[in-house]
């Protein structure tokens, strides 16, 4: 019983996060949010190049062959620097679906080596998002038909836009064709694909929402302790260290349910996805908080478009209601706990496990 | 207590409602945060003048028709009921307005008041400073009396004066004592945005949009006769403005009824989805009695200063009150839009009715935060009203 | 349009409550606490001379005459000194039954009499309660049997005590047989005293409550003024204040919505009882969080036997789900707002009047 | 991350629970705020400790087993599911037993912590005073030595000490440096409640009963063998106690995630009249995130300082978040029952449950005010965790 990251992982974030920080200042962001594809496909190269997308590829198949407890400090890493790419959805959580293919099938070896190297995006277009990020840049599209998975080339698929405030996304409808040359799974199989998928994209949001919340506490602290009102720092009020305080403590306690869903999910555990949904919840609460009292703690400076807290609450109010809206979770959370016989209570905290 | 309106009141709201049902616009105006909406809500408002009903609690003479604070509850009620456009010079006929009443002369009354009620002229606060928001008895900028004490020169910068770039006038507190410190030396100065040395740089808001500018003073030239009330009484005059500022008039209740009855709406057109949710049910009905409350009070309150009461730091609890009912309905629709609430207008998939409380929810971000921040406003009510002692 | 008191309704609080804070210091509070009956015959005898008990007694019966309205001042009272009897249920939810039945019946003018007078005791046993309020010291009880009102004499009813925290709370549950002699009215007309009734009990705890939690806000300022912690009053703290300004900006909106349900049921509006749920609601809300933060502010102190805010903090934990809990308030609510064509918005505010 | 228990783990696991399905008492006992309760408690503790599952953490020659943080939570896990009684004498174990550990000579261990894990002493904490409550570095009791130096002369008063009245000793901080003030010149230390010159009165808490007592301190001797640590260095000594305080020890995640299981339960019992306030499922869905990732948090706290990690500021996020859910679990118990939360145990329509639910929301109000109000957490948090500057 070990509830800790070992220093692979450890590591491999620290290396992600320096690399971050002097390859995606905000200043950077602004830039890329401007363009009309709102992707760079320097920064992509780069973060390919520093490992990223070959993460949780299969060794076997030229990838680093971590899994989702990998994934759960990346992706706090993606929501911290705000990038404006969907890489996540590319390289964790089609990843994840293509590498549960059949050996052999549908190109998987082939199409697993691309996410690796950097060289293909995937869209991903699950029932629960009503619009899918990234298809106009995407080359590759996973999609549904009932229970089928699709993959089908960017060259099939009708693609209209469909804008958000958060200037980073880029969400589509879509109009296409399924036909038995795209699809990949069906049935039972297809079912678990999209159950997996949706779980991983979950977690992917949650991790996000939690690198998002730890950066608007950052960059309000900073701000509180160096803006001064009544001639003193504003951070030496009780009501502004009381909002921050709050935050942070929201912050400290979302950690452990990222993780342990996150092991739960790579582990294949019966409770993933209650685990998952309770993640998401409470990591998206953590970041409406940290907006909020950011915002309010920054006062005017923070309801400009120059300071650079309006990005990330943007951010956090788009991907909140993405990969299911609170509803969604809050029902598979209460239909976990509330069925009969649940197994809540003391000494059942990591009892469902593979 | 009697709570039925009289045959004249009742006669009032039919005609508003009248009015309101054969002239506001069927397609809503562009935003008043850009220029063309600008002068859109301008020709608004002048149509709402032309019908002596853009401050009816004004006196005739002055642009209004003499109401009282009843019939004034009765036409918010009847124009935010009746959807109409936002108002776009509520600054200076809210804040300013009050002001002048109170402290212009008759010159200053006649010369700015009815051009105010018809929007002739726009006008745009200057109160806040880089390094005096909460605290704005922080205050530098700076008015110097000419020698022959015809005119003031103003030095200084002004920030997060809503809508700036597009006013005609500013208004705001100047530094006319040289050497004086907080409170005391300031006098309350009217300048015209065009006047020489003037220059406005527009502050992006969250949304994009030209919500705010600093404005620049370099050495410009204003006549003594645009200061209202004494010279150095500038805080004192500012004070009384501020009250009404964070008081009744600037967010009347049927603004927040309207916003309430559109949720339950929004609330009733997804219940399948809403309710898998259980806070949302909660949270609608919190809203509706929230917005009823915050009536209720205004109407209380009202009945009181017609009895001859005043409003003391009361105005503090509105404040919070209205400011956070405001930014809980607004997160309640968010969350009732799920994937929808982030889409723009030009979204396809946005429907009709997702970008307008996206609108709403960054708007209601700046709630607890202008006009004095909701810390503040506590600070006051423990002072003032419960008599704790200062920090 | 009028949404004031006037000036007969003012000076009778204003007396009743310099009456109060003479008559029943905490000291007596707790002396009658102590008793068997815990009721004090003298308190009530005085409250009976200042004219509490004929407030709403018609004026041909011998009493004031004054409404609803006026009761939603004088709960007020009887909340803030916490007064040990539910005199109330007597001169109000009672007084309101009895004055309601047609003229003659079952000894109304006798009975008026002797509320306005001081002389009885009327407990009463409404559906919404699964308990009877000072069942075991009234001399009459109103009871139901389906929709049927029974006004029994005590020597007819079984009491079997039920212990409250609130030891000034004296429950009990009742065994009693219906009989046509005590039978005071039926079917539509008793299913119309029973809904009054249930509104004026609502409205009765209501200003009760709001009541405690002015009385606890008063207390709690008064001890952070005077109690030090790091060399200053622990009033001077931002986060005391800040919890106290929430108690009064919520006390401060719950009086116009009691006095608007009080101003519907005194003239029969159609929307009494969604008024009513209303404001318990608020009030029961402003008191829980006067509670709340009293006792935070207190301290320790808060949690003593020996400092008065726990007799007030106990009274409001009890009151708050008597008379209807809080879910059938959310309930009634819920149906009326939510209902087809419900008149809600701007405009609607004092619509519904008889 | 390695999220299987070892085989040893599950041993001890099965042991544990099979120990406590033979020997949990069938009937609750008494409270053990009463003198009989409070006796029943003592003889359970010895039970406990006769199979040396009293204090699993400690090592075996002072009455333990040696047991690791996991095997601790463990314990906690199966002895809340059991159901078993309430510790108490958990303030001695858990506040005094690790100052005894790192500052406690070896014969002071001896003397101290066999006769504690078996509860032959009960031990009672004496930090706060009449006016040292929050600001625990105002106290003024005084520690004079003896000319001798063979012993000191205690002087004062302390209060809030849990069921001081039916303990045996008592411990805290004196002040032993004449005219020192704040941190400096307190020395900690341990007396025996029958000395001559201690007097013990009861307060009487809300619930009735007598939860607490004032100690009070006329020139009682103690001898210098009853000092922890260095003469002057009680300050130091003691945080090193208050940290285990508001850390993980005392409130176990067990102890809540039984509560969020006991919640869940009464509100599936009640669902009809609960579902009437949407609120409420809500609330029970969030009383078990909260309990789990009160529980998640403890497992990767116990990880990390098996890795040589240190608990600092977190213990104060512990606090806030532990005593508010408790709060917050039990107000909504209380919403679940209605009219029947406020019944009394010998209420006969009080039913099995109400009154235990009653008696955890009374005792729930306390737990943002002990051991360091959560204000008081929260400034630690701001300044400590966040580097904010003091006020």
């Amino acid at each position: 019983m070990d509830f800790t990251f070992n220093d692979d992982q450890l590591s491999f974030r620290e290396a992600m996060s320096r690399f971050l920080m002097t390859e995606a200042p905000p200043e950077m962001l602004r830039e890329i949010w401007e363009t009309d594809p709102g992707r760079s496909p320097e920064l992509r190269g780069k973060l390919a190049a520093q490992g990223l997308t070959a993460l949780s590829v299969p060794e076997d198949c030229g990838g680093l062959g971590m899994d989702d407890v990998a994934w759960s400090l990346m992706t706090q890493e993606l929501g911290y620097y705000a990038i404006p790419d969907s890489l996540a959805d590319t390289a964790y959580v089609s990843a994840g679906l293509v590498a549960a293919l059949p050996a052999g099938r549908a190109g998987r070896e082939e199409v697993l080596g691309r996410i690796a190297a950097g060289s293909v995006r995937i869209a991903i277009g699950h029932p629960v998002n009503p619009l899918v990020a990234d298809a106009a840049t995407a080359d590759l599209l996973l999609l549904p038909h009932g229970d089928e998975v699709h993959l089908v080339p960017r060259a099939l698929v009708d693609v209209t836009p469909n804008p958000s405030i958060d200037l980073s996304r880029r969400l589509a409808s879509l109009a296409w064709e399924p036909s038995s040359a795209t699809r990949i799974a069906a049935d039972e199989a297809g079912r678990r694909l999209w159950a997996q998928a949706l779980d991983r994209g979950t977690l992917s949001v949650a991790g996000q929402l939690l690198g998002l919340a730890q950066r608007m506490l950052d960059l309000t602290v900073d701000y509180a302790a160096q803006r001064k009102q009544f001639g003193k720092p504003i951070g030496s009020f009780q009501a502004v260290k009381h909002h921050l305080a709050d935050v942070a403590t929201r912050i400290e306690f979302a950690k452990p349910v990222l993780y342990r869903a996150a092991h739960a999910l790579a582990h294949g555990g019966a409770d993933a996805p209650v685990h998952a949904s309770h993640a998401k919840l409470v990591c998206g609460e953590a970041a409406w908080l940290a907006a909020r009292h950011g915002i309010q703690v920054h006062g005017a400076m923070g309801y400009t478009w120059e300071v650079d807290l309006q990005m990330f609450m943007k951010r956090t109010w788009a991907l909140d209601a993405s990969w299911g809206d609170r509803g969604f979770h809050k029902s598979r959370v209460a239909e976990s706990i509330l069925a009969e016989g649940a197994a809540i209570g003391p000494g059942h905290t990591f009892e469902v496990q593979a | 207590m009697h709570l039925a309106y009289t045959d004249k009141q009742k006669a009032f709201r039919a005609e508003v409602r009248s009015w309101l049902a054969r002239n506001v616009p069927k397609a809503p105006l562009a935003s008043y945060d850009t220029r063309e909406g600008f002068e859109q809500h301008r020709e608004w408002e002048r149509r709402l003048f032309e019908s002596r009903l853009s401050m009816v609690m004004w006196p005739e003479h002055l642009g209004g028709r003499g109401c009282d604070l009843i019939e004034w509850l009765i036409f918010e009620e009847e124009y935010y009921a009746a959807g109409a456009p936002m108002r776009v010079n509520q600054n200076g006929q809210l804040l300013l307005g009050p002001t002048l009443m109170e402290f212009g002369t008759e010159a200053q009354k006649q010369r700015f008041l009815p051009r105010m009620a018809a929007s002739d002229d726009m006008w745009a606060q200057g109160w806040s400073e880089p390094n005096a928001g909460s605290d704005m008895a922080a205050i530098t900028s700076k008015a110097t009396l000419s020698e022959d004490g015809s005119h003031y020169i103003l030095n200084g910068q002004k920030t997060w004066s809503t809508r700036a770039i597009f006013a005609d006038w500013v208004f705001g507190l100047f530094r006319s004592e040289a050497g004086s410190t907080r409170h005391h030396g300031l006098s309350y100065l009217l300048a015209p945005l065009d006047a020489p040395g003037v220059t406005i740089r527009p502050i992006i808001a969250l949304n994009g949009k030209q919500a705010f500018a600093e404005i620049f003073f370099d050495d410009v030239k204003v006549p003594v006769d645009n200061r209202i009330g004494e010279e150095g009484q500038g805080w004192h005059v500012a004070m009384a403005t501020a009250g009404f500022e964070r008081g009744l008039l600037l967010r009347s209740p049927a603004r927040f009824q309207a916003t309430a009855r559109k949720l339950v709406a929004l609330y009733q057109a997804n219940r399948a989805s809403a309710d898998r949710d259980p806070s949302i049910r909660d949270a609608v009905c919190e809203a509706w009695m929230g917005a009823e409350a915050y009536a209720l009070s205004a109407y209380h309150t009202v009945g009181r200063l017609a009895k001859g009461a005043r409003i003391g730091a009361e105005a503090s609890t509105n404040k919070i009150v209205w400011s956070e009912l405001d930014l809980k309905m607004h997160e309640t629709a968010m969350r009732i839009l799920g994937a929808r609430g982030e889409l723009l207008a030009e979204a396809p998939d946005a429907g009709t009715d997702a970008a307008g409380w996206l609108d709403g929810f960054l708007f209601a971000q700046a709630g607890p935060i202008y006009a004095g921040t909701n810390e503040i406003q506590r600070n006051i009510i423990a002072e003032r009203m419960l008599g704790l002692p200062k920090s």
